[in-house]
């Protein structure tokens, strides 16, 4: 296995290009160097972008954030504007394991391992992130709800590289929030996870977006969800069309951390307590 | 002296039970019960302990056993 | 050893350097070639925390971090926790609280705790409970591990401010 | 057994019963310590094992030829390499089997081949290297499918014993076991309310955090030596040197550090394939299990199906109780459900009783003794019956329990009359504990369970040097797993009248001290102590012969008190006192090495009892049951050193709660377990659980010098029921599958709300 530490985004992607045989990146290695014990990869390039300037670093603008492919979990977690504005995203990619994981992992590594479970991607997906995408050529954009295809499968073509993950700055009277369920307080893959981002106007929601982690193939936006809310102050009678609009979009599997029937039935309950979070962020009461 | 079976354990006459035998020690139990039984080898080799007035004997053959005490033959057991 | 890297770093504060494969964990580095077995194996996938290092000050499983990439860093492993010949006070309280019974998870415990309380020096038992969880201890039941770190954090609140 | 019953009474401990720091606290908190994958041996390679991936399969052939070309391999073994035991002692070749497969392999990860390479790398691309064929045969996992007449049988070898007339064709019924008194046909009768109830546990991991780890070397001339993570390396040497064909004296054994247990370190594993890879490379071999290779191929403990049926008066007493149990034991017969049925009913006194038990063995890893084994599955089925029970007569849970509770003269279920015993004692502790009187809020609830475990004794030897200095080292050989060198200093001290600092506890290897037994069923502060009582004793009497000489008195006329000699008679009056310290000075010209020696059976152990309290909060919505107060009530005899005491009660509750919540062996269609990590097998973290309440309650245990009982295994006997009890009080739901994981709650509660 070669190891490589490239100085810029793009040459990492000419290396990836350029490699005939099993290349990987490397931000975090929270989900690589487990595959590397278990022996379900064999490597023959890994490309460690963490030596590459800034890629480290959450960058604030007018238009919002740039959060850079190696920051960790715990750098989010410590961002003050960051928590502010996307506390939904935040407590999302703080979710992700332990402290000890949360000082390697990263949000597009979250997203790259493409697992149908991956805690921040619902809650990216409710505010709206979008993926940077650096190719060998081209550089391209992408929403982050477009990146994931199926369980371990992404829209990267052979040498693209994700370079940061960028969110908007938040409208007013926004607010969003993550749910998961897992059997522990800690350490668990999420059974379900839903993420709810929410814009309020004069106390109605007016706009919404709803996104489901582990109950699919990749993880759903609910348009229905979405629908369901809008235009209501989160009465009951909303909350329950969510949950059913939830519980409907699920199509999960039973394995060895849930059945199929819990899954469908928690993703409801979980889409109202996260609603009444976002809800309240937004400014909104209850 | 009187020695009761655990009901995992059969002899000759089915499961449990007692037997009458002439001992002073633990030892003096298993050499009559050997002698008398030819399957009582076998148990032994699966694991034999003697409780003696409730109290759990599994290794020491030389305890004594008082002669109005109460004698059980149970099965050894491992621990964690 | 095939594709072995040489890797210069610092350990506890000294200049290290070692080789090791490319695909060696930074936790195998550590036990195998630097001759730090307090870095304990209890997983290798990071599930346990028994191998807690902080690398630049951050606190991490050495068995999710490549041995190449120590390269330039500092890593800080439970053998650096004491000083001068004088436990740590987490290591002390560790030992005054019985907060250990087999021991293998107590140099995970002490990384872990004591990177807590120097971002955290006044937790309270939930914000303990929740830092340590990545470190799973299967003989204590954590009880008397989250007294010893409150009994230290007081301790160490007390000494800052005797400094100051 | 010659120990000295007025001890028993002692009741002014100078050391014993305080706290005091463990001898090995600086190296485990510094690092220093040395584990199982601590020891290092120049020249050594590393050892990998090959495992099956299929639950149940012929090896039709192993071909190595091309791992062998390998540069850097230096062995590899199949069972080919290994003594065939066929026919010889069942136990022993049933051992060596689950160490290395012999024709099949009998469940996902057992062994087929294993290899000593120059590193790791080299290690693990040999294993690729090794081509075997394999034709899958049919499997079974689940304790009640394998005992259907359907069910593949998994060795033609087991016809069930304890059935008349004996059975003609092979199952994968081992035994079954039938044990208790009375009519319980009549003591149903008798009863006015009679409730039955089916339960299931599932299968659940010791969870040590360290993997099993050894460091072999065999040389040629047959000597050998095996650093080696353990709960009993004496045995380990014994069982190794048979397995190999190894003189035991010849074997030296060193047990290191080791981290964690519970039963899980009783049973070879790795080391006899360590130690044949060595014999075959010629060099030593150290070998470390992965995580996923210790959850697939060693020691968990049994899955159960429990039906248990009880019948009570109004008035609470519990007139009938049956249990059928059947408990697999992995690929290999074990008599696991045997110790269920002597467990199940022993906190009570029930006038008619009768369990029934049905070994079972199953595609699954060779079960091992885990904390108080089958203990804790018949407790759960026995103490959530009894709320049942209580509950459907309208009395207090805890009452019922008190009513029925065994005593000293109670007959236990198996067999004898119960000596002096603390259950009683913990009963009443719990009624008249606060934590009972608490409020609780919306879905939370309360529960109550007891538990018992026998504690055992055995073979024990201990050495007590005493130094030039006075300073005295204690020699033990029973594996310290929790602090045990702490509490057997305290003991030397308290005999001989010194400080606790001036002793020093180590434990020995196998060359350097007499057999001793494991550390297991609670044995080690038990044996141990008893053992280092009666060399400190010995030594006492050296000490005063040697004080008689420096004085040239006789013998007869020294006492001693307070670690020093002390001259009595009219004519000695006046001598000043020697002190330990003087006497050992002059030891060199009074006689020689001042030491004490103790070799003991250690019998009677005392049966150890337990009630805990636990209170749960369920969100009805998930399913989801956190644990917000837990308190545990044992009775210890005599807590030698307290605070490691409650350390066994806090973790043992501990893994109580895990098995009740969320620990379990998940196996899919293919007979593969499917959550063989930390990650996806639940153990509590820290997060999950509020401090653990103890209270050490000091029933003397009569045949002990010190009244010491067992202490290690009891605590994990009575959560599951406890916190079943308390889900039912929370919710009104009645939990028969344990672990209570959320879907399961939820679902019963679903269930609830459709039947009302």
């Amino acid at each position: 296995m070669r190891y490589a530490t490239p100085a810029s985004a793009k040459e990492a992607a000419g290396m990836l290009s350029k490699e005939k045989g099993a290349a990987f990146l490397l931000a975090g290695g929270t989900d690589l160097l487990v595959k590397l014990k278990m022996g379900m990869v064999e490597p023959d390039l890994v490309v460690d972008i963490k030596r590459i300037p800034k890629i480290d670093q959450i960058q604030t603008s007018a238009k919002g954030f740039v959060i850079g492919a190696a920051v960790s979990g715990s750098m989010i977690g410590q961002h003050k504007g960051l928590r502010a504005a996307w506390p939904g995203v935040v407590e999302a990619a703080n979710l992700i394991g332990s402290d000890q994981i949360q000082g390697r992992a990263t949000l597009v590594g979250n997203l790259c391992n493409a697992s149908p479970a991956a805690d921040s991607v619902p809650a990216m997906i409710a505010a709206g992130a979008k993926a940077v995408i650096v190719g060998p050529q081209k550089k391209r954009t992408v929403p982050v709800e477009k990146v994931v295809q199926g369980p371990g499968k992404t829209c990267l073509g052979k040498g693209e590289v994700i370079e940061a993950i960028t969110l908007p700055k938040p409208e007013a009277r926004t607010g969003d929030a993550y749910l998961r369920f897992i059997p522990r307080t800690e350490m668990d893959i999420a059974v379900v996870g839903v993420a709810i981002s929410l814009k309020l106007e004069r106390g109605i929601v007016k706009k919404a977006k709803v996104a489901l982690g582990a109950v699919a193939p990749t993880a759903v936006v609910v348009p229905g969800a979405a629908r369901a809310l809008v235009g209501s102050k989160l009465d009951e009678a909303a909350l329950e069309k969510l949950a059913a609009a939830c519980s409907a979009a699920c199509n999960p599997i039973d394995d060895k951390r849930g059945t199929v029937e819990y899954r469908i039935r928690v993703a409801g309950v979980l889409a109202k307590r996260a609603a009444k979070i976002a809800f309240q962020r937004a400014g909104g009461a209850l | 002296m009187r020695v009761s079976l655990s009901s995992t354990f059969e002899l000759d006459n089915g499961p449990g039970g007692s037997v009458s035998v002439h001992a002073e020690t633990i030892a003096d139990i298993m050499v009559s019960l050997t002698e008398r039984y030819p399957n009582f080898e076998q148990l032994l080799d699966r694991g034999v302990a003697v409780s003696i007035n409730g109290q759990i004997y599994r290794d020491d053959w030389t305890q004594p056993i008082p002669a109005d005490a109460e004698v059980f033959l149970i099965p050894r057991i491992e621990g964690g | 050893m095939s594709n072995a890297t040489l890797v210069s770093t610092t350990v506890n504060g000294d200049p290290v350097q070692f080789a090791c494969p490319t695909d060696e964990s930074l936790m195998t580095a550590l036990r195998n070639r630097v001759g730090l077995t307090g870095v304990k194996e209890g997983c290798g996938t990071g599930d346990c925390g028994a191998c807690s290092v902080t690398l630049d000050g951050s606190l991490v499983c050495a068995c999710l971090v490549l041995g190449v990439e120590a390269e330039g860093r500092e890593v800080t492993t439970v053998e650096g926790l004491s000083q001068d010949g004088e436990l740590h006070v987490l290591q002390q309280k560790f030992i005054d609280h019985a907060a250990l019974q087999c021991g293998i998870c107590t140099p995970g415990f002490l990384v872990a705790a004591k990177t807590l309380l120097d971002r955290n020096p006044n937790p309270d038992e939930t914000e303990i409970r929740y830092a340590l969880a990545g470190n799973l201890c299967r003989c204590t039941g954590y009880d008397k591990i989250v007294r010893a770190v409150q009994d230290a954090a007081k301790d160490m609140r007390k000494a800052n401010k005797k400094r100051r | 057994m010659g120990h000295d019953q007025k001890y028993i009474d002692k009741k002014n401990y100078e050391v014993v019963g305080t706290r005091f720091n463990r001898p090995d606290g600086i190296d485990k908190v510094t690092g220093k310590a040395r584990y199982g994958a601590d020891a290092s041996a120049p020249g050594q390679l590393v050892g990998r094992v090959l495992r099956s991936p299929h639950a149940h399969a012929s090896i039709v052939k192993i071909n190595v030829s091309k791992a062998e070309k390998l540069p850097g391999v230096k062995a590899i073994i199949t069972s080919a390499d290994l003594p065939d035991l066929t026919g010889q002692d069942q136990g022993l070749a049933d051992i060596l089997e689950n160490c290395m497969a012999r024709g099949r392999a009998l469940y996902d990860g057992h062994a087929v081949a294993a290899v000593a390479a120059v590193d790791e790398q080299t290690a693990a691309k040999a294993l690729k290297l090794i081509d075997v064929k394999y034709k899958k045969l049919p499997h079974v996992t689940d304790v009640d499918a394998a005992m259907c007449e359907s069910a593949p049988v998994i060795h033609d070898r087991i016809i069930t014993r304890g059935i008349e007339p004996k059975p003609t064709k092979p199952s994968n019924i081992a035994a079954r076991t039938q044990m208790g008194h009375g009519d319980v046909e009549a003591g149903f009768a008798e009863a006015d309310v009679v409730i039955e109830k089916s339960y299931k546990t599932e299968q659940t991991h010791q969870g040590y955090i360290e993997p099993h780890a050894c460091l072999a070397s065999v040389n040629p001339d047959g000597t050998a030596e095996l650093w080696v993570t353990t709960q009993g390396h004496f045995v380990f040497r014994n069982v190794c040197a048979s397995l190999l064909g190894l003189d035991i004296a010849k074997l030296k054994v060193t047990s290191s550090e080791i981290g964690g247990g519970f039963g899980g370190k009783t049973h070879v594993w790795v080391e006899p394939v360590a130690l044949a890879l060595s014999r075959k490379a010629n060099r030593p071999v150290k070998l470390v299990m992965g995580r996923d290779e210790v959850f697939r191929a060693t020691g968990p403990t049994s899955s159960t199906s429990i039906d248990v049926k009880m019948g009570a008066k109004k008035d609470g007493t519990i007139t009938a109780a049956v249990a059928e149990m059947r408990y697999q034991g992995g690929a290999f017969p074990g008599n696991w459900a045997m110790l269920g049925c002597m467990t199940a009913f022993a906190c009570y006194d029930i006038k008619n009783n009768e369990s029934i038990g049905w070994d079972v063995v199953v595609n699954r890893p060779k079960v091992a003794a885990y904390r108080a084994p089958s203990a804790p599955m018949a407790a759960f089925a026995v103490e959530s019956t009894i709320d049942e029970l209580a509950k459907e007569i309208g009395m207090a849970p805890i009452d019922m329990r008190l009513k029925n509770v065994a005593r000293e003269g109670t007959l236990a279920p198996y067999g004898p009359t119960y000596g002096p015993i603390g259950i009683e004692h913990t009963l009443k502790a719990v009624k008249d504990h606060p934590h009972m009187r608490a409020k609780l809020k919306k879905n939370q609830g309360r529960g109550v369970a007891c538990g018992f475990w026998f504690n055992i004794g055995g073979q024990t030897c201990t050495d007590l040097n005493i130094g030039v200095d006075g300073t005295v080292n204690l020699t033990l050989g029973t594996v310290d797993v929790g602090g045990s060198r702490s509490s057997m200093a305290m003991i030397a001290a308290e005999e001989l009248g010194i400080p606790y600092e001036q002793v020093r506890a180590n434990i020995a290897d196998t060359t350097s001290l007499g057999h001793n037994d494991m550390t297991e069923g609670s044995r080690g502060t038990f044996s141990s102590g008893m053992a280092t009582v009666f060399a400190a004793r010995d030594a006492i009497g050296v000490l005063k012969q040697r004080a008689a000489k420096m004085w040239g008195i006789t013998e007869e006329d020294v006492i001693w008190e307070n670690g020093q000699a002390i001259a009595t008679g009219d004519s000695h009056g006046n001598l000043p006192p020697l002190s330990l310290k003087e006497i050992a000075a002059k030891a060199g010209r009074t006689g020689g090495p001042i030491a004490g020696h103790n070799e003991v059976v250690a019998d009677g152990a005392g049966m150890g009892f337990a009630s805990h309290i636990c209170d749960v909060e369920v969100d009805p919505e998930t399913g989801r049951s956190t644990i917000i107060r837990y308190t545990v009530v044992q009775d210890a005899g005599k807590a030698i050193n307290p605070d490691y005491v409650e350390g066994q009660f806090q973790g043992g509750a501990t893994q109580g709660i895990g098995w009740a919540l969320n620990e379990e062996y998940i196996y899919g269609d293919d007979g593969c377990l499917q959550n063989p990590g930390f990650l996806d097998y639940r153990i509590p973290v820290c997060s999950d659980l509020p401090f653990i309440d103890t209270q050490i309650l000091e029933v003397p245990n009569p045949l002990h010098p010190y009244g010491i009982r067992g202490v290690g295994e009891t605590s994990i006997v009575p959560p599951l029921a406890a916190v079943g009890n308390a889900i039912a009080n929370a919710t009104g739901v009645r939990m028969s599958h344990a672990p209570m994981s959320p879907p399961r709650v939820l679902a019963a509660i679903d269930t609830l709300e459709h039947a009302s």
